[in-house]
């Protein structure tokens, strides 16, 4: 089974249907679509069986030389190991059933075909970022998503606002980009190689700890990351981003392209710790994020605004496990996160869709019984999300988070009270999202009920949220470390500081009553007695317009940058440049001008002027 | 002698001053033949007496004549000595005055440089004329005929008395 | 008959210096041809100076030159002034001024 | 004798286009065509059978032998490339006027052709003199095509464009003879071929004016801020394929002559103004990019789109190392597919709806689907995205020049950000956002698509295989950077 074809098939899909896609018949369209990305996801299914059967641990396939140059030789090449697997599990699985639910959600729209076509080909772009073996092709990769973000950000594009928030969210992580070109640049003059292995080969060669090229790099690194993840302080693109359709926001905003950033931390942890400092950066921006975040998301009115926020607060939190060194665990909240969070904007997608594309929460209520499964699926995401103890997937992978935020080598108490802070206001905001949408009384009436091709992908998401969370269980209970060690030949388990060892049961339990009073207080507020959150509302209505404004950064960046460069470039619209061209022809029309006075036509002016000329001429001879 | 080239000097330089001050033209041609007559004594006393007499035939004979033709020809009347003082203000002549000024001073310099030179002991005569010219100068001279020559049929074509004929691109710009 | 070769050349400068303040100041068309005579003629006394001081005939010569060309300038010239009057009415010679640039 | 044959063939092909026109305009069209064609094969099966030599053809007779004139031509892998580039776009530009000259066709394609010429034999000559005559060849028919078939301000901006081209040009007439001089009495031979000059002995000043008289002339054509304001009106007064002609190939005769004739002459002096030279690089980046960002004038806009391109020519003409010289030759030929591409839309915006005034546009999308891809495509090129052959040239450019200078590198690499700006600001107004003018617009016709589908093939193929290229050029930058090689091992290894 070659690993070529997992990028490769959803590549082709997207060919077909951009060449071809017009004149498709409809139903063929979801066909070609998500059809590829399923025979990519069952291909990755094989291959990961075969990977896991022959305990394989790295497999290189090299489809051609790209180029070289010198010592520049990147290849088009694809690299699997745990790590890359794990990717591209979630990528095919919840790409796929996420196609399968765009082929009814989007079945009435005009670029049925192109949405399909843009959508293959992100997953071919994200496979081949979490696939590439050195960082040239992963940088390819990481345009490519960000490029497909853009198409599908704009894809009702007659609306002047979507144009607007794609193309912010393409020049917002075009920043985190070129901090990355840095840091490829200073890879490569380090190590005079790109490739993934090798630099972590020479790396632990070369480099002690500390070092300050390893500094440099890991931060530019982490400008990368930062940007494509929505951290702090790239994340103002995110929220934007979900002017696009329902579908996109699961599959791109969600479960796949934001989390690049945390795929790149892990995929370089190696020039990571050996620059502390960053993991230390790396850490606090977050644990800032899903604070930042999970206050901005209690604050939203918009469905997906919310669950926007709540993907930068959560990915605020793989930041804070990778800051710690929680390698495996960040990746592990990944994939729930994945799971649980394309679920949860699976089911926006279809509440909105079912009152008529309304937006806000507060117009909706009382849909508990009107859509009974995306009811309950998106309860058991809620869960999720909100780690309700036990019995959800979210509850185990944050958990495990909080625990090392704290007990790692590289935890302290503020990572941790930041993380539980973070898990109050989650679970408050997230069951304030329920109980607004499904609770309490209609408010809009439903107008269309999602048919089984959006149901079943509803169902299996939920299902896979809960049962995901089980391969990795605490030490407390079950001790199952299914995932840490399939993962550790890539990612180096964590040490967790001797004295702490014992208490993580009580760290749990802390955990679990957190997320619960979270659900109680949302009850409370929501559900017991609105009026209080309406009056709460009120007697802080500048923290709540700044929360709701996403703390300003908005405001901050368009005064601060945009409207400088808008500025600068519509003053000189006409390019100042020019002006000094212009002078000059400005002179020699004037000297022009006074040459030709000069001929007046009067024959004495000119007699006058051989006068004076032989006047010079005798001065010139006797002098 | 010395004292006639002084008085034919001033002759000359003060009937060259009225001539260009006057404002009748046939006033300032009167003078003008007085001028030239003036140069003729000089010509004579520095010792060229064919020049002396040319000078008397040609400018003071035909061209002045020639000029008077014109003149009478064009029929100026009283109307062109008003003209002409409305012409000759100050604001006119101070600039060329100084301009002159300039050059005189230069010239004068110029003679004064040199070396303290006599002349006109020896006459120089017509024979020895004659051979000059008619000897190293014949180029000089055949090439003087044909500008006569010229001269004669380019004031008559142009003199000629014709339609009024305008340039095709004058023409044009008429209509 | 002795006179300094300087004297004889200051009076052509004088006349020619009379002549050319005439050119300058005249609009008369006429005015400024009997000027330009004024100041060909003081040349030819120069050259006049320059033979009697040397004793050779080749001043006198040149003389006869300037002569001829005045002649024929006058002829061309007064021809010229009579068109122009045909054309302009006036002997004004700011007015033949349709070449300024 | 083939290289006469790349440059007799465009000329021969059109005088007869020129008197083929008088019996029929599309005679003078299918001539200057196949006339193209030819070459463009010709060139193909030399690319196709190159080894790796730096000289792959020669050719040499003497012209005027008194003062060292020769009709000297040869080529190497980087004249390949150029040469392969301007026939490839001029069948395109041929093409591209198919429709739009109605006037003068016979003329029309007689300038085309000629400047085509002069192109090929500036970037095929190996001599001074005869260099200088294939530069003033170029220059005039240009000159024709922007002054007789360009839009309303055309004489304005054909003037510009000439004295700016001119002015330089002279410059650097000044600098030949002055090398010529200087060789002359170095050695006592009096010649303009080059490779009798390459090794000139000379004094630091002396090199150092004698290359600013040539840069003046390759730094303008190239374009670099401050010279750059012919370009705009340039670009955007003449007709599509006028435009398609000096945004893909007139500018790339002033980077080959950088690389040509700038660095291997001079080599101190230029060693020297490098780091200036990289300034003005990044300006022209950044400069030009935030013109480009505030322009309504489409055409104009992707007129400054290219000042900003261009200055990664010259940033990576000056770091000196064989990664960014790569990137620079690689971004001279990516330019010419995009930037052609996008004028060739521009073009044919303008003829649908007579405009080309972005605000007037909008929502194209809907009518015209395969011109929206077709554009987002060149779009995301210009923008450097992956998979197509710009971000190969941008990035071995920057990788290159980091080496050399890490501060220019960032502020360099910034100008992308903005090109991101621009470059989607393009797509935004004109295909995306409300529908306008929608009644005269319509996708593109077959012809069209014979012009785009080669260029999108071209654009992918160099960013996903762009080896072949690569090796191309190799021995001959190879050839230049031996001893810079070296000496950057060196630097790299005190780093570590």
């Amino acid at each position: 089974m070659n690993l070529l074809i997992i990028p490769a098939l959803p590549l082709l899909g997207s060919f077909i249907l951009i060449v071809v896609g017009s004149r498709l018949p409809k139903r063929m369209i979801p066909l070609v679509g998500a059809g590829s990305v399923g025979l990519s996801a069952l291909a990755t299914l094989i291959l990961g069986y075969r990977f896991i059967s022959a305990s394989l641990t790295s497999l290189n396939v090299i489809a051609w030389q790209w180029m070289d140059i010198n010592g520049l030789s990147p290849a088009i090449a694809f690299h699997l190991d745990a790590l890359s697997l794990v990717f591209i599990f979630v990528i095919t699985f919840v790409g796929f059933l996420i196609h399968v639910y765009s082929a009814e959600f989007m079945v009435h729209d005009e670029g049925y075909a192109r949405f399909f076509a843009y959508l293959n080909l992100f997953v071919c772009s994200m496979l081949t970022l979490v696939l590439a073996d050195n960082l040239v092709l992963m940088y390819l990769g990481w345009e490519g998503v960000g490029l497909c973000s853009y198409l599908l950000i704009g894809f009702w594009y007659t609306e002047e606002k979507n144009g607007y928030a794609a193309r912010k969210a393409f020049i917002v992580t075009r920043v985190g980009d070129i901090l990355m070109a840095f840091g490829l640049f200073l890879l490569f003059q380090t190590f005079h190689t790109l490739n993934i292995q090798e630099i972590a080969g020479q790396a632990t060669q070369q480099w002690t700890v500390g070092s300050h090229t390893a500094f440099v790099i890991s931060l530019l690194l982490l400008g990368g990351a930062v940007g494509k993840s929505a951290q702090l302080p790239l994340q103002t693109w995110l929220p934007d981003a979900m002017a696009g359709p329902s579908p996109v926001s699961a599959l791109i905003h969600a479960a796949t392209m934001v989390t690049a950033g945390v795929y790149l931390i892990a995929r370089m942890h190696v020039v990571f710790e050996f620059a502390p400092e960053v993991l230390m950066i790396v850490g606090i921006i977050g644990a800032a994020t899903l604070v930042m975040a999970g206050f901005a998301a209690l604050t939203q009115y918009d469905l997906k605004r919310v669950l926007a926020y709540s993907t930068i607060s959560q990915i605020g939190y793989m930041f804070l496990a990778l800051g710690v060194s929680a390698w495996s665990a960040a990746i592990f909240h990944f994939m729930i996160h994945a799971f649980f969070k394309a679920l949860l904007f699976l089911a926006a997608g279809a509440v909105i869709e079912a009152l008529h594309h309304e937006h806000d929460m507060f117009k909706m209520g009382g849909l508990k019984n009107k859509l009974p499964v995306v009811y309950w699926t998106f309860l058991v995401g809620a869960g999720s999300l909100a780690a309700f103890p036990l019995i959800t997937g979210g509850f185990y992978s944050k958990d495990q988070i909080l625990w090392l935020s704290l007990a790692s080598e590289h935890g302290n108490i503020w990572f941790f009270l930041m993380a539980l802070l973070g898990a109050l206001i989650t679970s408050i905001y997230t069951f304030r999202m329920l109980f607004l949408t499904f609770f309490g009384k209609e408010n809009t009436p439903v107008s269309h009920v999602p048919g089984s091709s959006m149901n079943i992908p509803l169902i299996v998401l939920a299902v896979l949220s809960t049962v995901g969370g089980f391969i990795e269980l605490p030490h407390t209970f079950g001790h199952l470390t299914v995932f840490s060690d399939f993962l550790n030949p890539i990612l180096p388990s964590v040490t967790v500081q001797e004295d702490l060892e014992n208490f993580e049961w009580l760290i749990q339990l802390v955990a679990a009553l957190v997320a619960l009073s979270g659900v109680g207080l949302a009850y409370f507020f929501y559900i017991y007695k609105p009026e209080l959150s309406d009056e709460l509302k009120s007697s802080a209505a500048d923290l709540h317009s700044f929360w709701l404004s996403g703390w300003g950064f908005d405001k901050l960046y368009d005064r601060l940058l945009v409207r400088p460069f808008v500025y600068l470039s519509n003053i000189n619209k006409k390019d100042i440049v020019d002006k000094f061209y212009d002078g000059l022809v400005m002179i020699a029309e004037w000297v022009n001008r006074m040459l030709s006075y000069t001929q007046s036509g009067i024959l004495r002016w000119y007699l006058m002027g051989i006068v004076i000329g032989g006047i010079v001429l005798m001065a010139l001879a006797l002098l | 002698m010395q004292v006639a080239f002084y008085i034919a000097a001033l002759v000359a330089v003060i009937s060259t001053i009225m001539v260009i001050t006057r404002f009748n033209i046939i006033h300032a041609l009167l003078y003008l033949v007085v001028s030239f007559m003036a140069m003729a004594v000089v010509f004579f006393i520095l010792g060229a007496p064919f020049a002396a007499a040319l000078e008397v035939i040609v400018y003071a004979g035909a061209i002045v004549v020639l000029i008077i033709f014109v003149i009478m020809m064009l029929n100026q009347k009283e109307e062109a000595v008003t003209q002409e003082k409305k012409w000759l203000t100050p604001m006119v002549y101070v600039g060329p005055a100084i301009l002159s000024a300039l050059m005189m001073g230069e010239l004068v310099y110029i003679i004064y440089v040199g070396e303290s030179h006599a002349v006109g002991q020896h006459v120089v005569d017509v024979k020895e004329l004659g051979k000059t010219l008619y000897g190293p100068y014949i180029l000089a001279v055949e090439l003087g005929g044909m500008l006569l020559m010229a001269g004669i049929v380019g004031a008559y074509h142009l003199g000629r008395q014709k339609k009024k004929v305008i340039h095709r691109f004058l023409k044009e710009k008429e209509d | 008959m002795e006179v300094s070769a300087e004297y004889g050349l200051l009076l052509a400068s004088v006349l020619f210096i009379l002549g050319m303040i005439g050119v300058l100041i005249r609009r008369n068309i006429i005015f400024m041809l009997v000027c330009v005579e004024i100041m060909l003629n003081a040349a030819g006394l120069a050259f006049i100076v320059a033979g009697s001081k040397w004793v050779q005939a080749d001043g006198q010569v040149m003389f006869i030159f300037i002569l001829t060309m005045a002649a024929a300038e006058v002829s061309v010239g007064l021809a010229l002034i009579l068109q122009i009057y045909h054309q302009l009415k006036t002997l004004d010679e700011d007015a033949a001024s349709s070449m300024k640039g | 004798m083939i290289l006469v044959t790349f440059i007799s063939v465009l000329m021969i092909g059109g005088i007869m286009a020129w008197v083929a026109a008088s019996w029929s305009n599309l005679a003078s069209r299918w001539i200057s065509l196949i006339t193209l064609l030819i070459d463009f094969i010709l060139a193909i099966s030399i690319w196709m059978n190159n080894a790796s030599t730096p000289w792959i053809e020669k050719f040499y007779a003497p012209w005027i032998p008194n003062f060292g004139i020769n009709f000297s031509l040869a080529l190497d892998g980087l004249s390949l490339l150029m040469l392969l580039l301007t026939f490839f776009l001029g069948i395109l530009g041929v093409l591209i006027s198919w429709n739009e000259i109605q006037y003068r066709v016979g003329f029309f394609h007689f300038n085309l052709l000629w400047v085509l010429a002069g192109i090929s034999g500036v970037f095929l000559t190996m001599d001074l003199f005869l260099f200088y005559f294939f530069w003033e060849v170029m220059l005039i028919p240009m000159y024709f095509l922007i002054g007789i078939w360009g839009h309303e301000n055309k004489r304005y901006a054909a003037f510009k464009f000439f004295i700016f081209t001119q002015a330089s040009g002279l410059l650097m007439l000044l600098a030949i003879l002055g090398l010529y001089f200087v060789h002359k009495n170095n050695s006592g031979v009096g010649t303009f071929d080059y490779f009798q000059l390459l090794g000139t002995q000379m004094s630091l000043s002396t090199s150092r004016w004698l290359m600013f008289g040539f840069l003046a002339a390759f730094i303008v054509k190239l374009p670099v801020v401050p010279f750059h304001t012919w370009l705009p009106d340039a670009h955007s007064q003449a007709p599509t394929a006028g435009s398609l002609i000096l945004a893909g190939l007139l500018l790339k005769t002033g980077a080959y002559g950088l690389i040509r004739f700038v660095l291997p002459l001079f080599p101190e002096a230029s060693a020297e103004f490098a780091p200036w030279a990289m300034l003005l690089g990044v300006v022209g980046i950044l400069y030009g990019a935030s013109l480009s960002f505030a322009q309504t004038d489409l055409k104009r806009l992707i007129a400054y789109t290219s000042v900003s391109h261009m200055g990664f020519v010259i940033l990576g003409v000056f770091a000196f190392n064989s990664l960014a010289m790569q990137g620079a030759v690689m971004q001279m030929i990516t330019h010419g597919i995009t930037s052609g591409a996008l004028f060739a839309i521009a073009g044919i915006l303008y003829e649908r709806i007579h405009t080309r005034d972005i605000n007037a546009m909008g929502g194209f999308w809907v009518k015209a689907p395969f011109m929206g891809v077709t554009t987002l495509i060149f779009v995301l090129a210009s923008l450097g995205l992956p998979v197509l052959g710009n971000f190969i040239a941008e990035f071995l450019t920057l990788i290159g020049s980091w080496q050399a200078n890490q501060t220019l590198t960032i502020l360099a690499t910034t100008g992308i950000v903005a090109a991101t700006a621009y470059s989607l600001r393009i797509m935004q107004k004109v295909f995306l956002g409300k529908t306008l003018n929608e009644k005269t617009m319509t996708d593109l016709s077959l012809r069209e698509k014979l012009v785009f589908v080669p260029l999108i093939a071209a654009i992918i193929w160099l960013g996903l295989f762009p080896q072949k290229v690569l090796n191309t050029t190799k021995p001959m930058i190879d050839k230049s950077f031996k001893t810079e090689q070296t000496t950057l091992n060196q630097k790299d290894n005190g780093i570590q």
